[in-house]
């Protein structure tokens, strides 16, 4: 199914919850392709927008890829869905912006499994907070590390466990 | 065995969440009262394949519970990348994953062309695959080297590293490093092909498939491998696809997936192979046999390819390989998710670009790290040592695991 | 071949008649001996580094030839090799590591990374910049990654030092030839 | 008068100096510096998690004691082999009846179920112990919940 006939389906389904559709203007077919995302503007509605993406027959989207985190610098964090579907081949990309003081979002591990470690990582690297995930701690770092790093205005620590960090 | 199930769902948070470390449940076992051992298979260990930290919870010699902590080797990628233009990301992308650091470079070079719409010529893109399939090889030359070493056979180590050396030569021939190229620049190459690496790879090809019908009778046809090996962490195809499994391990539970033919990328499309899939007669389908055995056939699928590559590849094409390279590589503002075909897996790379000379975001999907994220899943209820043998046939690179 | 003449063999040294005790000078010298031609190695790798330690210790280049046995415990081993990047997490790890290991023990430091922090050392906020931060290095082997000749080459060096490593008083400066 | 023992006893006396200085030459030439991470237990260079000394499962014990048991037999079987010869078919008769016996044991023991090893109890996870697949089951038909078509049974 193409991009278009996916949109409208959500939309008849989730109807205000869904931000705009914005198509990648590049001349590059695959970055048209891969690079237009949808825009969730209530994130709270990510986990049943989610059941509906995985289980209703005609989308199947039953292979999440990545969940990647962005800083836009203006203060808001982004939560980005890559999604696939190995039954009709197609893919779609949801960006979540969240504000920088409360960046929180439903988890969506009890529909994918491969969200458990992908959210514990966005939690790590960029301190969003993935509400309901069974395991919420840091996957890279030690649970003692100041700061999330990859934060626009992390500053890294002098001294770590009696260690000189900065060279 | 509802058992492991109710007490250890796989939802249900680890003994240690984030707090105290408290001493492990007793479990009521009938009439038989046995407490449970944890067990810390830590950073420092000959069979994790580098430094990734399990905590086992056994009882007696039965897996209850793996958790396993990673972090022992975050360098910090995708801070670096912020920091550093497009050209000086393509060291970091090798460091990343250092056993297939083609592929890894072949990736990032492919999304940021796609980025900036660069048609790169025909000869670069058939060097470039031949690269990324003699890398393949490579990689599961180790992975299936340090497999066997993991389940008690040493031989086929020192016979694949042994064959490996001939393919690094190669890769010194042409770009001067071992391993660890920045070969693969955007819009070209680093150097053109050495005169000498066709004649040296039209040997090689004798010679792997020579080794590669040893290694079959030497490792796969072994009995003592075989029993070893075959019904150990059983991954089901639907927990697979839904869990983020891809490359070998997803296609050893039958699921005939590959970016090469699904999403194809570069001139993949002009050759024939097939896409290796795990077989039901040797083993069950989705075991660590036949995740060994699809390395196998994808180790000869690449030697097919490399074949082809031999008699399609425009000799005397004297185009020069930088010629595609921009001055400035400045790719418009924009978004893209690229994704290629590792010895490991489907790697990603989400690329966020303001229009400035420096990425403002890269994130990379690490195969690796979501095969390690099933680890659990397929070792509850087998012995320890069932657990070594699944851990080595995931086939996991710690700098990518933690990037 | 060019390592091997660098091996003398613990030939008592004849101008050491009438300085002190004999059998205790040549004593150190056997000992010194043994302990540089077995110096069993912690199999420990990290990082890309680790990838040339095992092409090094594979049948192309052939570590074992000099003795160095691969060892899992650090209770067996004389040396550790740090092949790879020292993250802050890893560094406690390494720490107590080589603390448990058995004396004497030695460290050869692999790769730029090991060294200084290697091409991580300006954003790498995880990352340690040398491991001479956490345990004494006895031998720095650049490289990034080393090829095996040069982890090779900085095996000899640790079993120079360790040759001259007892005698370092005054009057040996002589018997250096 | 050094008797047919004595020989024994020097064996004995020797092989103890020899293990007793091999120890103690060590114990002077070698450097000591203990120190506390040195004496901690060495796991893979963490801290061990709860300690090792666990109540395991009865069956391990079983089978140890049935070693033992079967190691003393054989013990009894050396000063036997010395002398059975002049002794003549008497000692055979005697000896055997008393490895029948032992048999008998073994065999009640193997039967009973008590040698065999912990085997794994292999648990095959499915879509539906790892995630929430209710929604899912009520739409998806039998044949299309084989999720995908690029699936080779």
């Amino acid at each position: 199914m193409s991009h278009s006939e996916i949109i409208e389906k959500l939309r008849t389904a989730f109807g205000d919850k869904l931000g705009a559709w914005r198509e990648s203007n590049s001349e590059n077919a695959y970055q048209r392709r891969m690079g237009s995302y949808l825009e969730i503007a209530e994130p709270s509605a990510i986990r049943d927008l989610a059941f509906f993406l995985r289980d209703e027959p005609t989308l199947a989207f039953d292979s999440l890829l990545l969940i990647s985190s962005l800083d836009n610098g203006d203060g808001s964090l982004s939560v980005i869905y890559h999604l696939e579907s190995t039954k009709h081949a197609h893919q779609l990309i949801l960006k979540a912006t969240l504000p920088a003081e409360v960046p929180s979002v439903p988890s969506v591990t009890s529909i994918w499994l491969h969200a458990n470690w992908q959210e514990r990582e966005a939690w790590d690297m960029m301190g969003i907070r993935f509400e309901g995930h069974p395991d919420h701690r840091r996957i890279l770092l030690d649970d003692d590390y100041p700061g999330h790093p990859l934060r626009k205005d992390f500053k890294e620590p002098d001294f770590y466990h009696g260690m000189k960090v900065p060279y | 065995m509802p058992e492991i199930l109710e007490r250890h769902t796989i939802m249900h948070s680890p003994l240690h969440a984030s707090g105290p470390i408290h001493a492990p449940e007793d479990v009521e076992r009938g009439r038989l009262h046995t407490e449970e051992m944890v067990l810390n298979i830590g950073p420092q260990h000959p069979s994790t394949h580098g430094v990734l930290r399990l905590e086992v919870v056994l009882d007696g010699e039965v897996v209850v519970d793996v958790i396993p902590h990673l972090g022992y080797l975050h360098r910090c990628f995708e801070k670096h990348t912020e920091h550093m233009t497009y050209p000086q990301v393509i060291p970091y992308v090798d460091r990343m994953d250092y056993i297939a650091a083609m592929s890894g470079e072949h990736g990032y070079v492919t999304a940021v062309e796609r980025m900036m719409n660069i048609e790169v010529p025909e000869k670069v893109e058939y060097i470039r695959v031949l690269f990324a399939e003699l890398q393949r090889i490579a990689s599961h030359m180790i992975a299936i080297g340090t497999f066997g070493m993991d389940s008690g056979a040493f031989t086929p180590f020192l016979y694949c590293f042994r064959d490996r050396e001939t393919i690094l030569e190669m890769f010194e021939k042409t770009c001067g490093a071992r391993f660890l190229y920045n070969y693969m620049w955007v819009g070209g190459l680093s150097h053109d092909l050495h005169p000498e690496v066709l004649p040296m790879c039209r040997e090689f090809l004798k010679t792997s498939r020579a080794t590669h019908k040893e290694i079959n009778d030497l490792l796969t046809f072994n009995h003592i491998f075989r029993q070893r090996t075959a019904g150990i962490g059983v991954l089901d195809a639907e927990v697979a696809v839904n869990g983020g499994a891809s490359g070998p391990m997803l296609r050893s539970c039958g699921v005939k997936w590959d970016i090469r033919k699904n999403d194809p990328y570069s001139i993949y499309d002009r050759f024939d192979f097939e896409v290796a899939v795990g077989s039901n007669t040797l083993a069950t389908l989705g075991d660590a046999f036949n995740r060994h055995w699809v390395r196998m056939q994808e180790w000869e699928q690449s030697l097919n390819i490399i074949e082809q590559i031999l008699e399609q590849y425009p000799r005397d094409d004297t185009t020069d390989v930088q010629s595609a390279i921009p001055k400035r590589l400045r790719p418009p503002e924009g978004e893209i998710y690229s994704r290629t075909e590792t010895p490991r897996g489907e790697l990603g790379y989400y690329i966020v670009s303001k229009g400035d000379v420096k990425p403002w975001r890269v994130k990379v999907r690490s195969p690796a790290f979501s095969n390690l994220s099933l680890l659990p899943i397929i070792s509850r209820g087998y012995l320890i040592a069932d657990l070594i043998v699944s851990l080595g046939s995931i086939d996991i690179v710690l700098g990518e695991v933690d990037r | 071949m060019g390592f091997l003449d660098h091996l003398e063999l613990p030939v008592l040294p004849s101008d050491k008649t009438g300085e002190g005790n004999i059998i205790v000078t040549s004593l150190d010298t056997l000992f010194d001996w043994s302990r540089l031609s077995s110096l069993w190695q912690m199999s420990f790798g990290l990082a890309c580094c680790a990838i040339e330690m095992m092409s090094t210790s594979a049948s192309h280049y052939d570590i074992m030839r000099f003795g160095v046995i691969p060892r899992p415990s650090p209770r067996q081993s004389d040396v550790i090799i740090i092949s790879g990047t020292v993250t802050l997490k890893m560094a406690t790890r390494i720490k107590m590591l080589y603390e448990q290991m058995a004396d004497p023990k030695y460290v050869i430091s692999m790769g730029n990374c090991s060294n200084c922090g290697g091409p991580y050392w300006e954003y790498g906020y995880h990352v340690l910049k040398g491991v001479d931060r956490v345990i004494p290095v006895d031998v720095y082997v650049p490289g990034c990654p080393p090829r095996p000749e040069a982890l090779l080459e900085g095996l000899m060096k640790l079993q120079e030092k360790i040759r001259s490593q007892n005698h370092d008083d005054a009057d040996d400066a002589d018997s250096q030839d | 008068m050094l008797t047919e023992f004595s020989h024994v006893f020097a064996f004995l006396i020797l092989a103890a100096l020899f293990v007793a200085g091999g120890l103690v030459t060590s114990k002077f030439l070698r450097p000591r510096n203990p120190n506390k991470f040195k004496l901690a237990s060495y796991e893979c260079g963490e801290d061990t998690i709860g300690g090792a000394w666990v109540k395991f499962n009865i069956r391990y014990y079983v089978v140890a004691l049935i070693f033992i048991l079967f190691d003393v037999e054989i013990l009894f079987l050396f000063p036997w082999a010395m002398v059975f010869k002049p002794m003549g078919w008497f000692a055979v008769a005697e000896m055997f009846t008393f490895i029948g016996i032992l048999v008998v044991g073994y065999v009640y023991v193997w039967a009973k179920g008590d040698l065999d090893w912990a085997r794994p109890k292999p648990f095959v996870a499915r879509l539906r112990d790892v995630v929430d697949t209710r929604s899912r089951d009520l739409q998806f038909t039998d044949a299309e919940r084989k999720y995908s078509a690029h699936t080779v049974t």
